[in-house]
């Protein structure tokens, strides 16, 4: 995992000029290095960002190229890195903190809840604290225990956070310079699986992507919605490749941000193709999925066929590696649940009249 | 030299070669509280001047907010009467350009390092968390998770002295914070990188209702900071001169380059933890009654007696400055505050949410429709 | 606020015998204390339970009966006391934690995430956990910030653990009871501002309630179903009186537990009456809401005559004291959410061949 | 007395009354690090035999373990190569109603103390999170999460103390986990409550890349014990006697009802932080070598040889149970583990929830389907 990595991102950069293609991990370790370039403000720390760059070696060369000062290696203390970086932010820096895997930033979470999230609430705008949280999460590369969850409900559940997570390598660069750039506090949701995939793309001319705060359509369709992000994006485009042979035209919006949360490109979708489906490893019982399909249910009721179904992971414990392909939710059960959206379904429009109740 | 390439830093080698990376022993705190009223030491008259000025107000202050909450105008308020020698050294020994980290006990700091009053009092109030503008005292919000901002004292001051600014943070937290895990990554942050934080334990002896027996079994609490290769300091929290002066030293310490310094001070709440606390039940009456004995505001003013250096004119005068400035806040607060529920949802993030648009959107209707309603009665409390 | 019980929980138990006005926190404190006298390997522990009776004195005269080792102060440090209880389970002790605030369990959410909700699946079920941890929770006090969260949803999203809350009188003595029985790690929330409402109750013999797991109808209605949950549950029934006005009949299901969710019985009210609003505290966004709509118009979409909708707290950091009024959910609110639920709806049940396809 | 009443425990008291809990001169750790082998020290031969066999198992059991990662067998292995001394002690001072506590490197301490291999290697080949009983051996799950197991030996000990059982619970962490939040909360908890706990410290140089002087600018780990007003031992951690004897020391005084001890091992670690980790891109191998020359298994066989307690034969012994102990686990890794997926919803609760009970029927029909399709293929991978 580790191996095929070495050394790339430095690399990366002085050869590659025109779309080649690039993993997801060189995309971020560059929008790191081009933020730092161009703004002295800004700071990496965490647990072996420096010389080892990074257990993914997200942060390669950072240290050697701007100094130990502005990548710095940080005791092992996730609630010390995080409360160091408010303090960094609130003197005028712009700190990125590296979670070493999603378990790992727990310990940090009293000082995201109770001050990152809300201290520009909490002090009426006039102290913002413009860090940016990333962490490497989901699972589905064999990692034992605490290696492999995915938290998003807890930072979704959290008012003053913006979630976000890049499902392409261009969002991967594009959505973590803009979470860097932000005024507000970002957790930059790393899918640890697609670190290594590929695309191509140009770390001298990385093309322009939507703003945090936008879904994008992946794949367009007129059968049903697929809505997801992160690493469920590349299953459900799977899928909707997988669907054709069933007559099933499905459309995947990847959200990108869950914080703020895209209701018109969602809605826009859903209210077209009258049925959805919402796809997440985290677990369905209180994950995003719920969230999600109330909001869909709320505003496209007299739209939709079928009830708005999830497919997610279990409600249980992230299982150990040997297990964890019947956790995660695959192809074969995004459109089992395509499948129960009720397609027999005798429902035709409603009049004009209902929808203006639909909020 | 990066910050992080510390003199004295340490490798591990075989033990044969192995050597602690510094003395421990300059490290050990005082054998005793360092003191100075009553020690004969020489003392500079302007500043015992001052110090009293600011403890009597400083005193009274704690008597107004306390009446306060019986008045219904603050919600609550954590006093800290018999502390007034911390609070007020505190505030005393930084320079403009440095930070105060107070705890939620510490508004009196905050007031004695020039802050209005009626804004530090602004979260206990309840019209908004952070009555103040952090930046314009250079003063943290008032933090009520305990220890919590400790660490945001270190992140300040390294990210000061990698701007090379000369600025010092002194953050302050009570014995019972000092438990925390919070407290002790701070402090290893700190003296890891050698930021210039100086941290005030108030040791007043209790955690709400427990007793320092039952939060530490250390040699006192200034020993822990041995373990992070750092000098602690143990002084008689009572005596404002020695707290000052112990203070200055780590300030100046800090500004010097020379990394973050633990100060235990020693000291009592004479109070109940808040209004809303019922003292009797953790701790005998008689124990007060020692610890008044040793009030900060008594031993300045017989130190400054003996010394000929407070006549009754200048104490009733400091005594008379204290009686105003209660009554002004006493007039002030008394004024209720004008709030704006629309406030809610413009400081959640630094663009409004269409969902915060749309949130704020039906409760201002509800509130026209309240307001239609109750003729024009509007939306202050 | 504390003057108002001092002693109280002691004297309470000496001259109590019959069905008399008793507070909720009256109720919890029976429940411990018939607990410890009943299976000694009960223990409670936490900040200022000892001498002082907790800051809201539910755990008041613990100390004093069973001495110092069965209900301890604690020093200051929640990940260390929620550590702690992990090690006294794994040696046989049912130990009975109490978080200060909601915003003070925040420091242990590692140890509960990471051990206390997975120790069971860890091992195999070798090891589990009875440990219950008390949390006084959500807002209406007039408490500063950082003493009125709602943090249920984290609660939620955590597989393993069960999140338990009651809301009358009887239910506190009853789940109480049974969270610190159940072999499996119960979060005990606790609505503070429910702590001084009073009931009929007798603590010599307390009326036997219905199992975690069971929601509860409060009030039988056929016009709409109100779902909700802890302090909320006063306001839907009072919201519910008002209702008659507009000649609504207003069904309130108590969930009294969050985990595990009692599907059958809430989807049985929703059947019913075709309608639904989700009342709670806590942030809309991410919240329990998202979750409870997504089940029910999973389970019920043919019987809905209008989307599920949502009453919750905005999606802000818990506003200061003298603007929290706005910020609760109140009848009004819950009023207006009725009122929206398509009552000029022309939809009528759709023939029975549908009904399977609700899963 | 309950446990809380601690004797010497220590109220607040007006400085003039204030005296510390305790001297702290005892509390002091060794001035450099304790060693046994090459000072001439008495040393009880069978007892070297004993830990000789051990550390020769040990030292394979590494190799051996690592080989597997590279044959897939394992999903990743965090050796402690390097490292055997400490971890053979810790599991051999302890009686078997003792408790271990080990972190995740540490499985050779589970090994040691009677774990069958294959168990105790099942979180990291992935079958399951802990592969064996934590009942069985009285071994707590291998700790991910670095130091939040501490609070859990912690509450063990202070369970059976409750209890009234002579039980002792050792805890296993690295020189990085010391720098957690947890750390620092769990010896405090230890000290207060004065549990039967015995804190040991790999000090191996490194966390991953990070190396001591980032982690910790304090004289020793050790002296971070003084701030919790425990005892706190410098021992070279190579030095499989000395560490015996030290941890076997703390092991008696907790056992006497003394309170905990802090250990600080001074080892390195000789392979990388796992097979996964490139370890040049932060150390030299200079500095590896000067280790290999400290190497823990060497030390005590020049010494045994010199005390003319290890002739050819018993070596070449040692070595060849080594060998065929290796021989054994890799063919037993080498089976599949039969696995069955519906053990996923078997052990969230006591009993499985309706909604479990639905999503376990859903993976029995996927399953089913599947295993129609493939033919009876079934689900081991
Ligand atoms: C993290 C956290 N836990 C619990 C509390 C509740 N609480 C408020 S003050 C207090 C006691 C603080 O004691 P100490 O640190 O000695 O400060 P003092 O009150 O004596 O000034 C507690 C437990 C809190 N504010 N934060
Ligand atoms: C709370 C937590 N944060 C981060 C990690 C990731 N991590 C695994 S091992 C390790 C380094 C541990 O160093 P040390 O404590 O010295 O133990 P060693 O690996 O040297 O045995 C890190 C950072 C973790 N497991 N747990
Ligand atoms: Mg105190
Ligand atoms: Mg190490």
């Amino acid at each position: 995992m580790t191996t095929a990595t070495t050394g790339t991102g430095q690399d990366a950069r002085k050869t590659e000029t025109a779309r080649k293609p690039a993993t997801m991990a060189q995309a971020l370790n560059r929008a790191m290095r081009d933020a730092m370039a161009e703004d002295p403000t800004v700071h990496v720390l965490g647990e072996d960002v420096g010389a080892l760059g990074g257990v993914f070696r997200i942060t390669d060369g950072l240290t050697k190229e701007f100094g130990e000062d502005r990548c710095t290696d940080t005791p092992l203390a996730e609630a010390g890195i995080l409360g160091t970086a408010v303090g960094m932010a609130m003197y005028g820096l712009r700190p990125v903190v590296e979670m070493q895997f999603d378990a790992f930033a727990y310990p940090a979470f009293e000082q995201l809840l109770s001050h990152v999230a809300k201290m520009r609430n909490r002090t009426r705008g006039r102290m913002p604290l413009p860090i940016t949280v990333r962490v490497p999460y989901g699972g589905g590369i064999g990692g034992v225990e605490h290696h492999s969850d995915s938290s998003e409900a807890y930072y979704m559940a959290t008012p003053g956070l913006h979630v976000v997570t890049p499902a392409t390598v261009a969002d991967a660069y594009g959505l973590l310079r803009a979470a860097i750039a932000s005024d507000d506090p970002v957790v930059f949701l790393e899918p640890k699986r697609l670190y290594w995939s590929r695309a191509d793309w140009s770390p001298e001319a990385p093309e322009p992507v939507a703003p945090i705060g936008r879904a994008e359509v992946r794949r367009a369709g007129t059968s049903a919605t697929l809505v997801t992000y992160g690493p469920s994006v590349p299953v459900c485009l799977e899928a909707a490749d997988a669907a054709r042979e069933e007559g099933w035209d499905l459309e995947v919006v990847d959200l990108r941000s869950l914080v703020p949360f895209d209701d018109e490109t969602v809605c826009a979708s859903v209210r077209r193709t009258g049925r959805a489906v919402v796809v997440h490893e985290a677990s369905g019982f209180g994950g995003p999925g719920g969230e999600i399909a109330a909001r869909i249910t709320e505003r496209c009721f007299h739209h939709l066929e079928a009830p708005v179904l999830r497919v997610a992971g279990f409600d249980i414990p992230y299982p150990p590696p040997m297990l964890e392909r019947h956790h995660l939710p695959g192809v074969d059960r995004v459109l089992d649940a395509v499948a129960r959206l009720q397609w027999e379904s005798e429902w035709t429009e409603r009049p004009e009249a209902f929808e203006g109740g639909t909020r | 030299m990066t910050v992080l390439e510390q003199p004295g830093a340490y490798r591990p080698a075989p033990p044969p070669a192995w050597r602690p990376r510094t003395d421990p022993a300059p490290l050990l705190p005082d054998r005793e509280p360092y003191r100075l009223l009553g020690t004969g030491a020489e003392l500079d008259p302007t500043l015992l001047r001052t110090l009293h000025g600011h403890l009597v107000r400083g005193r009274r202050y704690n008597r107004q907010a306390t009446a306060l909450t019986k008045q219904g105008r603050l919600a609550v308020y954590p006093s800290s009467t018999g502390q007034e020698a911390c609070e007020v050294a505190a505030a005393l020994v930084l320079e403009e350009r440095d930070w105060l980290f107070p705890s939620y006990r510490d508004t009196l700091a905050a007031v004695a390092r020039g802050m209005d009053p009626v804004e530090a009092l602004g979260l206990l109030r309840g019209d908004w968390h952070t009555g103040y503008d952090p930046y314009e005292h250079r003063v943290a919000p008032l933090s009520t998770p305990l220890a919590t901002h400790l660490p945001h004292a270190v992140g300040l001051a390294h990210a000061a002295r990698l701007k090379g600014d000369d600025v010092v943070a002194l953050a302050m937290v009570g014995d019972g914070g000092t438990s925390e895990g919070d407290f002790h990554e701070a402090l290893n942050f700190a003296a890891v990188w050698r930021t210039p934080t100086v941290f005030l334990v108030q040791n007043n002896g209790f955690a709400i209702s427990v007793p320092l027996a039952k939060q530490t079994a250390a040699p006192s609490l200034a020993h822990k900071a041995v373990g992070y290769g750092i000098p602690g300091r143990l002084v008689d929290g009572n005596d404002v001169a020695a707290v000052h002066q112990v203070l200055s030293e780590a300030v100046e310490r800090a500004r010097r380059g020379e990394g973050p310094t633990l100060v235990e001070a020693i000291t009592y709440r004479l109070d109940a933890h808040t209004n809303a606390d019922d003292a009797t039940r953790y701790r005998d009456d008689a124990e007060v009654e020692t610890w008044r004995e040793h009030d900060p505001v008594e031993l300045l003013e017989r130190e400054m007696t003996a010394r000929g250096l407070l006549d009754e004119a200048t104490r009733e005068r400091a005594h008379e400055e204290a009686e105003e400035m209660a009554a002004r806040l006493r007039a002030r607060m008394n004024e209720d505050p004008v709030l704006d529920p629309m406030d809610l949802f413009d400081h959640v993030y630094a663009e409004k949410t269409t969902q915060l648009r749309e949130q704020a959107e039906r409760l201002r209707a509800e509130l026209a429709a309240e307001g239609a309603e109750e003729n024009g009665e509007g939306d202050e409390r």
